[in-house]
């Protein structure tokens, strides 16, 4: 096992840049995802870990080696791949097993190790097919046991649970989480899916156009964004931001030129200033008459709780209610905005104020 | 169930239409080859034949080494395919997966070899082989057999190669194959009706070649089958029914190779999945 | 037990006798020739030849390696082998036609000095037609091995049955093919058939006629088509194919099919090679044993009758390492002796007119002696280096007249343009 | 800066390079060892006078002399000009027959190697007899093409002997030899199409035949342009069949621009202008495999 670690690492085409100098500092034992938009760069980064793809500057280091120029086999770790990549000409037992037979590992050790991993991912019943014959979750286990089978410093997973049901998706990630939990062994998992990563991950960091743009806990990232980006990002559903302006003397925040609601306290950082609010949904609620005036656009019970689409001033917002909240498309209600657990950003430049 | 039925009558008669097609000569050359030569120029002719003789066949081991010009055959035919498959495999390999400047270039050039007509470059390349001290050995055979095949194998190979997703290599790559282990283990295995169609290509051009055997292989203990049975026939007369016989004795050995190498392809094929 | 045991001894001591013998011939023969030889031309009686001859000079060993059997694939493997100046090869069998070529190429090594004061008495005692084709520029450059001519060949039986005399000229050939195709009623019987597609043999079929007019081809080494001679054998073959005595598919007549059907019994009269001779005699199959004559071809006038000469000659390589050793048996091959030997192992026709009255050789071949006066009256095709050039001219434009695609008028005119070029 | 980035390759790239040049290593060398000395000298040959029945005229540098010669030859023209139709008639000739053997022999037979084998059969057969064979199929008296016609009650034909049916018995032969190795090739490209295609095709509602056109054709690109350009590389070498079938005749009217160079060098000894011959032949055909090769470059339907 071993941590990783990224510094100022560069990735061209060419002459045509991807990713722009991305710092990333991985513990040892610890389950990071990379998640962000396609294109964002995370999957070359996963390769250039794998050693799939050449660094074009910078170092990664795995362990206290620096790997920039070994070829994968020789990195010492484990790739599960997005379309599985298993053998088709091989079968279950033969996938499993080829790293260690790569290895030069002997036929008892590969069978036993192979057996050993297929029992934690209840693949035994099918060792003797071959990868044509299975579901894509049997697939998907078979991928992972070819990965666990091998006991390798690192894991690396890319994007493994999208080509499957959502039902599927929830059950493997649970196996997933299970298998860290079991193995202790550092992962790099890549997704662009925010759920997965604020259940999976230790760590989160989210890539945006070759940067990293945050890289924190998922609690972290979630109550503390660094951007709008981030802000958007995580979370379901996305984080309201709309544009607003703090009074001079930080008592009150108008939205887009419309009503002044008060502002806490903590506003005062950006007084007399434009920003962009934003507020998550649950923060949103009903309130008495001294709320704030809305009217209610779209209402979606999901059971547990129900979201609506609130039309405030200008301004759109989608608060969480509970599920028996008195809500109807068109109604009109009056809110409390929980200013408190607000964020602040620049309109500018995205960035939080703090 | 009628449906049923009349879908097998189709795929028997699909079947039948290409077997037809390709055993019609082959077909005549059998009986020709138990015809007597007047049976054969009998106006109105006869497919069967009438009164069938075994002498052609007799007369094919009797008359020349038929069965030492086989076995030449056969060397040349498999070493000229293993080294044409194999250096076709790795060129095509390196075209597609290592991003190389220039592999337009380079395959351009493996392209244009097939170009130059050979007839024209038989005495310098005489002098090639002559110099290299391969006359006469199978070797003068088996490189410019290998060569003769090469532009073909490799673009047969380069549609197959391009065909299989990278991340199985990958996957294997990272499971401790080198690159040469990636194309071994994993690329070849499942682009096998590929290999094997690049092989089988190799094999009969080298099989069927002529020219080259003629001029650069001409002594008895190195000649090939092609170049021997032309020797049956006289400077004026061309005993047919002799020469098929002859013919016979020469396809017996590609129809088994196709026999052998059809089960494994076969089973190569239905294991698929690659896309599925 | 023991009698395997023994067996296997005697096998080892037989090994072991045969390596010592092995090796004692090696160190006698400081000499290895190597002669080659098309796969038609009798590479066994060949071997049998060189067997004796190895007897005689224990020093020499002689290697026969057998070439295509067509005449085109050994010329495609000859050419490789002596541009490319190789030393592999000693002596070479050549046709006939290919000795100005090979003179001229300086393949052949001319044998004048080896033949020495001796030359002109060892030359004149070939037949004539040999002895002009032999010699090149005042230089052998090959001794001739066997003869070969093209014959009229008839059917004895026919003409016998119908009253007539082999004829001589070719109104006598047409008239008597005609009498004998109308009076037999046989649809598959033809009257004349000689070779028509793009081979060498058609090189004759326009020669043959143009000699049976008196004229040549060639006068003073210069082209010589102008006249009205020049058109009369297309006129002969438009004539023959109107009056239906040759096949109407006579463009794709290779030489092999005139034997075919002479000896299937279709054929009265056919012009073609010696070696049909004995097929029609011997081969189990043959429907017309005995009933075969051979005559000299037709004129248009009988006192100008003519053949065309084939045959093989024994050429000295010029790249041999061992041109005195190989001249030696150059001469050996090109003997009266030899000659006899072929002529009664493989039928092949002797260069020397005293070897045709020879007994045993007419017991063997009693036809010889018809075929005598034919061979004697053999002239050679024209004498020159691009000989190759001039007969694919004649061959495809006389091809490309009986297919019907040029007329007389136009195969010659291309024929004379293209002639002309070569021999300016 | 970004030049930097371009020019720099990381250590991991080199060795991928070296590697990819070392693949490519066994097939040059042996390229190198066969054929480098032959082109080179047919090339040096096509600026010499060098008729080996002509020593005495030595071989004296002529510049483009013999490609003048060839440009006024009318027997190259005429041998390009059937070289052409050749071309046109038999390569699509032998991918369509190719294609429609491979699709018949794609079926999913219980026995399957009297298919394979009578697929691969005219392939298996040498050029050379596949020739003779033919000529014999369509002689005049013993051929079968008469026999049939005589049979039907019609006047047998001049096959070999007239030009336009030599022609047609000629592209005949050709087309079933070819087409054997087409259908091999694209038998190949057909047992790599999943049948998944098919099937959901089926699920839509396609027909046989729009499941040809949409799955089958734009799924078999590669493997008809492999099977295309090289049967068209060896319809521009075009020999063995006319030349056992009619050689060339009647007069040169089947004649190829490969028998024009085999007689020019073979046979006239003139390795001087079959050189040029040669060198010409190989520009025509490098120009057409570059068109072909473009084509397929700029063709973005590949996945």
């Amino acid at each position: 096992m071993a941590g990783i670690e990224i510094a100022k690492v560069v990735k061209a085409y060419g002459s045509v840049p991807v990713i722009h100098g991305i710092d990333l500092s991985v513990r040892d034992g610890e389950f990071v995802v990379l998640v962000g938009p396609s294109g964002c760069g995370k999957s070359t980064l996963l390769r250039m870990i794998a050693g799939l793809e050449s660094v074009t500057g910078g170092t990664i280091r795995i362990g206290d080696r620096v790997v920039n120029d070994l070829p994968p086999r020789d990195r010492d770790i484990a790739m599960v791949f997005q379309d599985y990549a298993l053998y088709p000409h091989r079968t279950v037992a033969e996938n499993v097993g080829f790293g260690l037979r790569m290895r030069g590992a002997d036929a008892m050790t590969i069978e036993k190790k192979v057996k050993e991993a297929a029992e934690i991912l209840q693949i035994t019943h099918l060792l003797d097919r071959k990868p044509g014959q299975l579901s894509g979750g049997q697939r998907q286990r078979v991928a992972m046991g070819r990965a666990i089978v091998r006991d390798p410093k690192v894991f690396l997973f890319d994007e493994p649970l999208s080509n499957l049901d959502a039902q599927l998706r929830a059950e493997m990630r649970v196996e997933i989480k299970k298998l860290h939990q079991r193995f202790g062994t550092t992962i790099i998992y890549v997704t662009h899916d925010q759920v997965e990563a604020m259940t999976l991950a230790d760590r989160i960091a989210i890539l945006k156009a070759g940067h990293v743009e945050q890289f924190a806990t998922p609690d972290e990232v979630y109550r503390r964004p660094r951007s709008t980006f981030v802000a958007r990002f995580i979370g379901s559903p996305s984080m309201n931001i709309v544009p607003a302006r703090i009074a001079p003397d930080a008592t009150t925040i108008t939205l887009d030129g419309d009503a002044a609601v008060p502002a806490p306290a903590s506003f005062a950082r950006a007084r007399g200033r434009d920003v962009l609010l934003g507020l998550r949904a649950e923060h949103l609620g009903l309130a008495g008459p001294d709320g704030v005036p809305a009217r209610t656009v779209i209402v979606e019970p999901l059971g547990s709780d129900t979201l609506a689409l609130m039309q405030i001033g200008r301004v759109e917002m989608t608060g969480r209610f509970p599920p028996a909240a008195p809500l109807r498309a068109g109604g009109d209600v009056t809110l409390r905005l929980d200013l408190e657990q607000a964020h602040l950003f620049d309109p500018e430049t995205g960035l939080a104020i703090v | 169930m009628k449906l049923l039925r009349n879908r097998r009558a189709m795929i028997i008669l699909a079947g039948l239409i290409v077997a037809a097609n390709g055993f019609f000569p082959a077909l005549w050359i059998l009986f020709t080859s138990f015809k007597t030569e007047v049976e054969l120029m009998r106006v109105p002719i006869t497919i069967i034949p009438q009164a069938p003789t075994i002498e052609n066949y007799i007369r094919v081991f009797v008359d020349q080494p038929i069965l030492r010009f086989l076995f030449n055959s056969v060397v040349v035919a498999v070493l000229s395919t293993l080294l044409c498959v194999t250096c076709s495999a790795l060129a095509a390999y390196a075209l597609v997966r290592l991003r190389l400047p220039g592999a337009g270039i380079i395959l351009s050039v493996l392209l244009a070899i097939a170009m130059f007509p050979l007839i024209s470059m038989m005495v310098p390349l005489f002098q090639v082989m002559r110099d290299l001290g391969l006359l006469n050995t199978w070797w003068a055979l088996i490189f410019p057999h290998a060569v003769l095949s090469m532009p073909v194998c490799t673009l047969v190979l380069i549609s197959f190669f391009q065909d299989i997703p990278r991340d199985l290599e990958n996957a294997a790559m990272i499971d401790g194959c080198t690159r040469l282990g990636a194309l071994w283990h994993v690329v070849i295995p499942l682009t096998a009706p590929g290999v094997f169609t690049a092989g089988i290509l190799a094999f009969v051009n080298s099989w069927d070649e002529f020219l080259l055997a003629l001029t650069l292989s001409p002594r008895v203990a190195s000649r090939t089958l092609p170049v021997g049975i032309t020797l049956y026939q006289g400077e004026f007369s061309f005993p047919w029914p002799i020469i098929s016989a002859a013919l016979i004795v020469a396809i017996v050995p590609i129809c088994i190779v196709i026999a052998i190498f059809q089960e494994r392809v076969v089973s190569g094929l239905t294991s698929g999945g690659v896309k599925g | 037990m023991t009698s395997r045991f023994t067996r296997r001894m005697a096998a080892r001591l037989g090994l072991a006798a045969g390596l010592a013998l092995a090796g004692a011939a090696y160190a006698q023969a400081q000499t290895t020739l190597r002669i080659f030889t098309g796969g038609q031309q009798r590479p066994d009686v060949m071997r049998q030849i060189v067997d004796g001859y190895m007897k005689a000079n224990p020093t020499v060993k002689v290697e026969v390696e057998v070439g295509g059997a067509t005449s085109e694939q050994q010329q495609q493997y000859l050419n490789t082998v002596l541009a490319s100046k190789d030393s592999a090869l000693d002596l070479i069998l050549i046709d006939v036609i290919r000795p100005a070529q090979w003179a001229a190429a300086q393949w052949a090594e001319p044998l004048d000095a080896y033949l020495g004061a001796e030359k002109d008495a060892i030359m004149a005692r070939y037949l004539p037609a040999y002895r002009a084709a032999n010699i090149v520029n005042g230089k052998v450059i090959a001794l001739p091995y066997f003869a070969d001519a093209q014959f009229l060949y008839y059917r004895k039986d026919l003409l016998e049955k119908h009253g007539l005399q082999p004829p001589k000229t070719w109104d006598e050939l047409k008239a008597a093919a005609q009498k004998i195709m109308a009076a037999e009623g046989n649809a598959n019987l033809r009257g004349f058939e000689t070779a028509g597609a793009p081979i060498e043999g058609t090189v004759c079929t326009y020669l043959v006629p143009l000699w049976g007019s008196g004229e040549d081809m060639l006068k003073d080494g210069k082209l010589n088509l102008a006249g009205d001679a020049a058109k009369k054998p297309f006129q002969l073959w438009a004539d023959l194919k109107a009056a239906n005595v040759t096949p109407p598919n006579l463009a794709e007549i290779p030489t092999d099919r005139i034997r075919q059907n002479m000896q299937a019994g279709n054929l009265i009269f056919g012009m073609t090679w010696g070696y049909v001779w004995n097929r029609l005699q011997n081969d189990a199959d043959s429907t017309v044993k005995g009933k075969i004559g051979v005559v000299p071809l037709p004129g248009f006038t009988a006192d100008k009758q003519a053949t065309c000469i084939g045959g093989w000659q024994v050429a000295v390589s010029a790249f041999s390492k061992n041109k005195a050793e190989a001249a030696k048996l150059a001469r050996y091959l090109s003997s009266p002796e030899v000659a006899k030997q072929q002529a009664i192992l493989a039928s092949h026709l002797p260069v020397f007119p005293g070897v045709y009255t020879d007994a045993e050789v007419l017991k063997a071949n009693p036809w010889f002696e018809q075929a005598l006066p034919v061979v004697q009256s053999a002239r050679s095709r024209p004498v020159t280096p691009r000989y190759t050039e001039v007969s694919e001219i004649m061959r495809t434009n006389m091809n490309a007249f009986l297919a019907g695609t040029k007329t007389g008028d136009q195969a010659l005119g291309d024929m004379t343009n293209r002639l002309g070029a070569i021999f300016r | 800066m970004s030049d930097a980035i371009r020019h720099r390759l990381t250590p991991l790239e080199k060795s991928e390079r070296r590697l990819g040049f070392a693949m490519l290593a066994p097939a040059f060398l042996l390229l190198a060892a066969v054929v480098l000395y032959p082109i080179a000298e047919l090339i040096r040959n096509s600026f010499h006078f060098n008729h080996l029945a002509q020593p005495w005229m030595g071989t004296p540098f002529v510049g483009f002399e013999n490609y003048v010669k060839a440009l006024g030859d009318d027997r190259f023209h005429e041998a390009v000009l059937h070289t052409v139709l050749y071309i046109l008639v038999t390569v699509p000739g032998a991918v369509v027959i190719g294609l429609g053997l491979a699709l018949l022999a794609n079926q999913p037979f219980r026995v399957k190697w009297p298919v394979r084998l009578g697929l691969l059969l005219p392939w298996a057969l040498p050029l050379v007899f596949a020739g003779l064979i033919f000529r014999w199929f369509f002689e005049y008296n013993q051929g079968i093409a008469n026999a049939m016609l005589r049979g039907l009650g019609l006047e047998p034909l001049n096959w070999l002997t007239s030009p336009g049916l030599a022609f047609f018995a000629i592209c005949l032969a050709i087309i079933w030899k070819s087409s054997s190795f087409v259908a091999l090739v694209l038998l190949a490209g057909l047992q790599t199409i999943p049948k998944s295609f098919y099937e959901a095709a089926e699920v839509d509602g396609a027909t046989k035949w729009q499941q040809f056109r949409e799955i089958t054709l734009p799924m078999l690109r590669p493997a008809i342009f492999v099977a295309l350009i090289f049967r068209t590389i060896t319809a521009i070498q075009t020999f063995d069949i006319p030349y056992a079938m009619t050689n060339g005749g009647p007069g040169n009217s089947t004649e190829t621009l490969a028998m024009y160079i085999h007689k020019t060098t073979v046979d006239f000894l003139d390795l001087g202008y079959g050189s040029a011959l040669a060198v010409l032949m190989f520009i025509v055909s490098a120009v057409i495999t570059s068109l072909y090769l473009r084509h397929t470059r700029r063709d973005p339907g590949r996945h």
